[in-house]
């Protein structure tokens, strides 16, 4: 515990698969030797690393995606995927040797010493418990006090009513916090997180940094971090492990961005005066309001906005996903459907879109290759043996190995899935590409990898891409135009440049 | 490290044990089934001639003894089979067949729907029991093929729901919107994005309807519907020879047995069809 | 004529003794439940507790078939048609009031005035139904009718004069017992200490309804009960090991005749009938069918009669003859015949299904088709080609001539007109002669074995199983198992 | 910060309860009565009518013509159904095709079959959860396994088979228990041991079909995000059940337990009858023998009454375990 008054002194740790903490003078809590972890006889899913873990410091997992940051995680606690196993290497934690440990031993560490908050967190909660129930469940002290002390530990109001309602009326920043007081309550010795702060907002990122270094500070909890977030590592981590992918596909040299200018503003995809009501029991909740939109053929279009203010609405009633209760679209000046169903082919091919959520983006049924197939076989009318060489080609696109095409869903990591979406939707060789926060599960080299690929095909196949993003960075190098929504109304719309100097936050 | 071989990867996904395993889940089904056809040539006498006194207690010549007429109840056993499993598959595939496609359109067209909930909503007031006398009497004569049409009938509405209810949060999700997107036709959609994830759901349902017939149709025989004498069906053994059961017990518990049996084997073998991964239960590690 | 004494004890077991509650269990359906005594009793049940609250002017008895009950006496007019009966002194009412000729007439006219009154009381109008005194009703048939004490020994129940439908329920009888209380098919009864028919020893009986003849042999076996009614072979059987039980007999009991159409169709040609007579195998169709608990019989209805022909030959099966008769017949051996029946009693589906099986033998190809009860009597019976049909009233061979057999019968169910047989039947009822009666009843018998539209090929037991300690069960076939006024408990 | 309290959630708790309870019977009861309907319809269907189907031998064709008159045969259906759903209210079933008012008919059969259904529902409900959540909490383990199986070839094997193992083991071999349901003078089974029997069959096969969904529902919740994470944070299994898993099981378990009503009902006609049981069963089986519209129309309607309630509780059930999620 004698580094938790100076966590500071220890920050910048050289990152690099064998970091120790060399400087620690405490008994480490967790020490990981050499670990692999693969299917036998097949795939890696984790490269042999090494990892000492010691209390009142917070470690950050990095490395790009598919590199083995949840596995290392989920090895930790002694949750392997079904059919891997542990191929090499020694696993200690707090004492355990975790993959010799009995059932009911394991159960006893997971319950009083070891947490783990997953990377969806709101959905790890019972729906049906009230706040203050789902932590006094697993709270050493199931007392009042103790419970709402928990929660404004988290930073949670607890005089709103907050610890009376259920995990579904509350915000997803909120969930995530609510998540962590239920990991905190049982007084763990070891916190283990994934991806923390994925599709959160920049202001709820900062907020959960910080609150995570307080508790490593107050509390000598040692943190482990899955995290591709390079402003997260560098506001709160004391040390970094990065771990290296197994070998992969080349990765495609950057190539400069050469935005077109503004086009002429008659053709390209356009919603007039778009509205969306969602009716609620006692009343409606407008989650778009007259809202105009245009993309020209070549153009990136940003869509920035807070959580909540009507981002993925819009795009879905562009693809048709959902029908407008008012308002027109149009494509190239001709009207276009309100519903995918009543749109012609032609339609469906040029029109494509990236949804928001990867997990369940791809069907978990069907491999790869016959979710890439079947829109080149619909819309490219591919011939059938010309198929598997196509697929090849888009997987190089997304930086994916060509030997994923048989795997299942479930087989891959989060940001591969996503990447896979990206190249679903490219396949139909889209002359407009919405994308729902694409890289929200994506580290930061795969993310530039992947927005390069985009760039590349607006310049060379004149695609328009619309962009709904939390991460202003991207928003800013890769668009030229960006919409503000707020609250379901455009409140600004206009040439990057000047709507976001510099990336900086929009809100909040 | 090594990329793993390309090779070894399908390889590693099902491993030749489980396989193997599978396989052994679904050969007592097979074994019914096949002796169930083939009992009618294993038998030693036929299913109409008294060979025995009515009754009578296992003995030479019967090795289960004999029926109410004093038929080898062994014989009749072999024979009887193959009707009931008939019926009782017929039924379960239709049911299960009907039951998917209404179910998958259900839930990705909001009107039929609504429809489907509503039929289900009244057949679901009517006891089977009393659904089947009906139907058996307005259709006299009808026979076997009045219960297979009670069966099928009363029997769809409930699996509707079921399908309806595992297939409903799938509807939503991010692959059937890809493909609504994308252009594809609800029955493409139905075929090839939601069934593929309705496996366990639809198999376990295809189980337990197969059960569900076998119960509807030994209950029809039971009340004296279907099967007709002097044809040798499990449950109309069952029926005709309980009043003897203190007399000769073989003569109701053989055919029982038989349907005990078939009802397990059969339900094994679709669990084991069943992909392992889709229906995850609670372990502890 | 008349005198007698009712029903033959079944084992004596010394000296009758008074006291005591009989439960007994009876077949009947819920939802078949009648109170009426002129009503149509489908359950046995219901016709227990009626037989025992109520009296009918006769009942059945071994030789001679009818005796004496409310009707001490009676006595024709020399054209057979006028019918005398004197009412037994002393009888009263439950309630205490004297029973009259005008109460007796007025039953009798209420009778004949049900649905199917006409069957009940054939050939007697309501207006030929009348008071002579207090103590004489007068029946005047339409036709000469040496048998007409027949008809008044099964719902003939007299109930007081001017009943009201709505009291039905509650209106005393004559009979041995009375009612206590009945409850959905349940009854108790109470013994009738001022019976004017002798000493009743049982303080009361209790009756039960049972579903299903399964559930009242368990009933019996379980000691639930002390007699299951009509209970039938397999119950027999089970109960044979058990020394605690005991199983009466009632033979003649129940007829499961084939009917062959005579009128048309395949089997109109005598030859053809003959034919199928010889097929049968009749001691496997008793031992299989009824588990042994019947006799074989010769094609003749009524073989509890006193005047059945016992010297006519019993046919047996003869396969050699039968196909030789078909050939000489030309019968179709190509075609499936379709055989009908009915789950109404046990043993009738059976019979035709071995009956199927034996023809295949001979070549005759049978097809066994099942009918649901309503179906069968709408749609085959008196109709169909070749069915099965069953009687429970089997100690008159007029009776069935007279119903089934009689050109002009209405339930003549093989159509079977024979002018032979006419006369005979005339003749046996028109006469008062005993001799002549005899021989021309002699004649009737040895036409209808010759070719009727019957197969008689068996009669079936009535079974009824008793607990040990219950004595003076009735053996008479058919209804006369209600009898129950000379049982008693050791 | 954080995005507002969703409003999908916050007003649900506003609407009238008693409004949403009075919409969900006024469903239930127009379910009813397109039932009756039918079965109305179904019945006119029947070759035969009440008339033939009462008739007896001897009777002339002039005689059932008579009757089918007195009994308003000859009327078109839709007008008898007219005439006996307004006489409905007033709590009066119609006469039946033996002119007996199908209420007195209904009298004392149907609370005893109620009697016996009740007992058996509650038993199987009980049952049938605690063998699921056992099962589910051994996922793969011989326990499981076997209780699987039974379940499984306990459904498969219908009342009357069970009947007849019960009798055999438990009355006739061994004497334990009456055979039989005798009842005294006010209509009620005399003792309550014969109860256990006709329990017990409808009972067996019913807990098969039931601890059959309810393991499957487990099973289904058991893959949900937060059940793995209650897995995940170390809670003991039995909890993970009863307080994670069950209550999202619990609209497929309700929904189950609501269809066996139908079949713990429609058994009875079975089991009452072997076992001589006075109830509603044995009034059916004639009255469908007998075509008897009205009396047929009376059971469907308790019937359909009692299964209606038990659909009610579980739409209330569903709507609560629900109303949880938007
Ligand atoms: N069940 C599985 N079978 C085979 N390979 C798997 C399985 N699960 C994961 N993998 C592979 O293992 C590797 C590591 O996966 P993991 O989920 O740990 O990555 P990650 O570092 O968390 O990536 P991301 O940042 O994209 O979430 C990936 O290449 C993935 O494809
Ligand atoms: N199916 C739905 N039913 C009811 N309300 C909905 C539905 N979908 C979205 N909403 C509401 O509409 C509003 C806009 O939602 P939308 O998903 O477009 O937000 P977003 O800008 O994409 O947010 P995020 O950044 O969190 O993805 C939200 O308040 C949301 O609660
Ligand atoms: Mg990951
Ligand atoms: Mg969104």
């Amino acid at each position: 515990m004698s580094n938790a008054a100076h966590p500071a002194a220890t920050r910048d740790v050289p990152d690099g698969p064998l970091a120790d903490g060399g400087t620690d003078t405490s008994a480490p809590l967790v020490t990981v030797t050499g670990l692999s972890v693969r299917v036998p006889g097949g795939p890696v899913l984790l490269p042999p690393t090494s990892l000492t873990v010691h209390a009142a410091q917070i470690t950050a997992l990095t490395g790009v995606s598919g590199s083995g940051k949840t596995t290392l995680l989920r090895a930790l606690l002694g949750h392997l995927p079904a059919g891997a196993a542990i191929a090499s290497g020694t696993l200690d934690v707090l004492g355990h040797d975790i993959p010799a440990l009995a059932p009911e031993a394991l159960r006893q560490l997971r319950r009083t010493r070891l947490a783990y908050v997953g990377q969806d967190p709101g959905s790890a909660l019972n729906p049906r418990m009230r706040v203050r129930q789902l932590i006094a469940e697993t709270a050493t002290d199931p007392s009042e006090r103790a419970v709402l002390g928990l929660l404004r530990e988290v930073r949670l109001p607890t005089d709103d009513g907050l610890p009376d309602r259920r995990p579904t009326a509350i915000s997803g920043g909120q969930q995530r916090r609510v998540a962590l007081a239920r990991a905190l309550a049982r007084t763990p010795e070891i916190l283990l997180l994934d991806e923390p702060t994925a599709g959160l907002d920049p202001a709820l990122r900062d907020e959960i940094a910080q609150l995570l270094r307080h508790l490593a500070t107050t509390r000598g909890l040692a943190i482990v971090m899955a995290c591709h977030d390079p402003e997260l590592v560098a506001t709160c981590a004391d040390r970094v492990v990065r771990l290296s992918a197994p070998a992969r596909a080349r990765v495609p040299a950057p190539r400069t961005a050469s935005p077109t200018g503004i086009p002429d503003k008659a053709v390209g995809i356009a919603a007039r005066s778009v509205s969306v009501v969602f009716p609620h029991r006692g009343g409606a909740q407008h989650a778009l309001d007259a809202v105009d939109f245009t993309a020209p053929p070549g153009s990136a279009t940003g869509i920035v906005g807070p959580s909540g203010s009507g981002k993925t609405t819009l795009l879905r009633v562009l693809v048709g996903l959902h029908r407008a209760d008012s308002g027109t679209l149009t494509l190239d000046g001709q009207p276009l459907a309100g519903t995918a169903r009543g749109r012609g082919r032609a339609h469906h091919r040029r029109i494509q879109l990236v949804p928001q959520n990867p997990l369940d983006a791809l069907n978990p049924s069907r491999t790869v290759s016959a979710a890439l197939a079947r829109p080149l076989r619909l819309h490219g009318g591919l011939a059938r043996d010309r198929v598997p060489e196509r697929i090849a080609e888009l997987l190089e696109q997304v930086e994916l190995p060509a030997d994923f095409a048989r795997r299942y869903p479930a087989e891959l990591s989060g940001g591969q899935r996503q990447r896979v979406s990206i190249a679903r939707a490219l396949a139909t060789e889209p002359d407009f590409l919405l994308c729902d926060e694409i890289t929200s599960a994506l580290d930061p080299d795969t993310a530039t990898g992947v927005m390069e690929l985009l760039q590349r095909l607006r310049t060379e196949r004149h695609m328009a891409i619309a962009l709904v993003s939390h991460e202003p960075h991207l928003v800013a190098a890769y668009t030229d135009t960006v919409h503000l929504l707020d609250a379901g109304r455009l409140t600004a719309h206009g040439p990057t440049a000047t709507l976001l100097p510099e990336g900086g936050a929009l809100h909040g | 490290m090594s990329a793993p071989t390309s090779t070894s990867l399908t390889a590693g996904r099902r491993p030749g044990g489980a396989r193997y395993r599978a396989l052994r889940r679904v050969v007592p089904g097979l074994i019914l089934v096949l002796l169930a056809l083939i009992g009618p040539y294993l038998a030693a006498h036929p299913i109409d001639t008294p060979v025995t006194a009515p009754f009578a207690a296992a003995g030479d010549g019967a090795p289960l003894g004999g029926d109410q007429l004093g038929r080898d109840v062994m014989s009749r056993l072999l024979h009887g089979g193959t009707a009931l499993i008939g019926s009782a598959l017929l039924v379960a595939a239709v049911v299960t067949l009907l039951a998917t496609l209404l179910g998958c359109f259900a839930v990705l067209h909001p009107t039929l729907g609504r429809a489907v909930e509503r039929t289900a909503d009244v057949l679901i007031l009517l006891p089977p029991v009393l659904g089947i006398m009906l139907i058996a009497l307005a259709w006299p004569g009808g026979g076997r093929w009045a219960v297979i049409g009670a069966a099928i009938v009363l029997g769809t509405p409930y699996a509707v729901r079921i399908v309806a209810g595992a297939a409903a949060p799938l509807a939503n999700a991010g692959y059937v919107e890809a493909a609504t997107a994308r252009g594809e036709s609800l029955p493409y959609i139905a075929a090839r994005e939601l069934l593929p994830n309705l496996r366990a759901t639809v198999l376990a349902l295809f189980g337990l309807r197969f059960v569900e017939a076998v119960y509807i149709i030994s209950m029809a025989g039971f009340l004296q519907i279907g099967p007709q004498p002097p044809a040798a069906d499990w449950a109309l053994m069952i029926r005709e020879n309980a009043p003897g059961i203190l007399l000769n017990p073989w003569a109701v518990v053989a055919p029982s047995l038989a349907i005990a049996a078939l009802a397990i084997s059969v339900n094994l073998a679709s669990a084991s069809l069943a992909p392992r991964s889709a229906r995850k239960a609670v372990t502890t590690s | 004529s008349g005198g007698g004494t009712s029903a033959e004890p079944a084992a004596t077991g010394g000296k009758p003794k008074k006291g005591g509650t009989l439960r007994i269990g009876a077949l009947g359906r819920a939802g078949a439940i009648t109170r009426d005594p002129h009503g149509t009793q489908g359950n046995e049940s219901d016709y227990l507790v009626l037989a025992l609250v109520y009296d009918t002017l006769t009942v059945p008895g071994a030789k001679p078939n009818t005796l004496p009950r409310l009707a001490a006496s009676w006595e024709p007019s020399k054209d057979l048609k006028t019918w005398r009966f004197t009412l037994a002194k002393g009888a009263v009412f439950h309630d205490g009031s004297p029973v009259t000729a005008e109460d007796v007439v007025w039953s009798l006219r209420r009778l004949r005035g049900t649905p199917s009154g006409a069957a009940r009381l054939p050939g007697i109008k309501a207006e030929n139904i009348k008071a002579e005194g207090a103590d004489t009703v007068v029946l005047i048939s339409d036709y000469a009718n040496a048998e007409l004490p027949l008809l008044t020994r099964l719902t003939t129940f007299v109930l007081k004069k001017d009943t009201p439908d709505s009291a039905l329920e509650k209106a005393p009888g004559t009979g041995p017992f009375t009612l206590d209380w009945y409850r959905g098919g349940n009854a108790r009864l109470v013994r009738n200490d001022s019976w004017y028919g002798g000493t009743v020893l049982l303080d009361a009986i209790e009756v039960t309804m049972f579903e299903t003849p399964q559930a009242m042999a368990n009933a019996l076996l379980a000691g639930q009960i002390d007699v299951a009614s009509n209970a039938g072979a397999v119950a027999a059987r089970t109960a044979e090991s058990r020394k605690d039980i005991q199983v009466v007999r009632r033979p003649n009991d129940m007829s499961m005749p084939l009917v062959m159409r005579t009128a048309s169709g395949p089997f109109a040609d005598a030859r053809v009938r003959e034919a199928l007579r010889l097929v049968v195998d009749r001691e496997a169709m008793v031992k299989q069918v009824l588990s042994g608990y019947g006799t074989v019989a010769n094609d003749i209805m009524g073989t509890g009669d006193p005047h059945y022909a016992k010297d006519i030959p019993q046919r047996e099966r003869d396969l050699a003859k039968a196909k030789q008769l078909l050939t000489e017949a030309e019968f179709d051996l190509s075609r499936t015949y379709d055989l009908v029946t009915t789950e109404d009693i046990s043993g009738l589906a059976e019979s035709a299904t071995l009956f199927a099986a034996q023809a295949r033998e001979a070549g005759i190809k049978i097809r066994v088709v099942k009918q649901e009860s309503g179906a069968f009597y709408e749609k085959t019976w008196l109709k169909g080609d070749l069915y099965t049909s069953y009687w429970g009233t089997n100690d008159s061979v007029v009776f069935f001539a007279s119903k089934t057999l009689v050109s002009e019968a209405g339930q003549n169910e093989a159509g079977f007109a024979d002018k032979d047989f006419d006369a005979s039947y005339r003749k046996v009822i028109g006469t008062a002669d005993e001799k002549a009666r005899a021989t021309a009843l002699r004649e009737l018998q040895q036409i209808e074995f010759d070719r009727s539209g019957y197969l008689l090929w068996g009669m079936a037991d009535g079974i009824d199983l008793a607990a040990a300690k219950v004595q003076g069960l009735p053996t008479l076939a058919g209804y006369g198992r209600v009898q129950l006024e000379n049982v008693w408990l050791r | 910060m954080a995005a507002p309290v969703r409003a999908a959630t916050a007003p649900r708790r506003t609407l009238p309860l008693l409004g949403r309870v009075a919409a969900v019977v006024a469903r239930r009861v127009l379910l009813l009565a397109v039932l009756l309907a039918a079965v109305f319809a179904a019945v006119e269907l029947l070759p035969g009518d009440a008339a033939t189907a009462t008739s007896e031998r001897g009777e002339s064709a002039a005689d059932v013509a008579a009757r089918r008159q007195l009994l308003g045969l000859d009327r078109p259906v839709w007008e008898r159904f007219g005439e006996w759903m307004t006489a409905l209210p007033t709590g009066d079933l119609g006469t039946s095709a033996r002119g007996q008012k199908v209420t007195d008919l209904l009298a004392d059969p149907f609370p005893n079959t109620l009697l016996l259904a009740g007992c058996a529902f509650l038993l199987t409900v009980a049952a049938a959860l605690a063998l699921g959540c056992w099962a589910a909490a051994r996922p793969g383990r011989p326990a499981d396994r076997i209780i699987g199986h039974a379940a499984t070839s306990a459904f498969a094997v219908p009342e009357f088979v069970i009947s007849v193992g019960l009798l055999l083991v438990l009355s006739l071999w061994t004497g334990w228990l009456p055979a039989v349901t005798l009842t005294g003078a006010d209509g009620d089974p005399a003792t309550w041991t014969m109860l256990i029997m006709p329990v017990l069959a409808l009972v067996i096969p019913q807990t098969g079909w039931n601890t059959t969904i309810v393991r499957g529902a487990l099973a289904d919740q058991a893959a949900a995000p937060h059940v793995e994470a209650a897995r995940l944070d170390g809670l003991p299994t039995r909890r993970i059940i009863l307080r994670h898993a069950l209550p999202g099981a619990v609209p497929a378990i309700a929904t189950g337990f609501a269809t066996s009503t139908g079949m713990l009902l429609g058994g009875t006609v079975v089991v009452e009858a072997l076992f001589n049981y006075p109830g509603i069963g044995g009034v059916l089986a004639s009255a469908v023998a007998s075509r008897d519209t009205p009396l047929i129309a009376g059971v469907v309607i308790c019937g359909g009454a009692a299964i209606s309630l038990v659909l009610l509780a579980a739409d209330l059930i569903r709507a609560r375990v629900l109303g949880a999620r938007p």
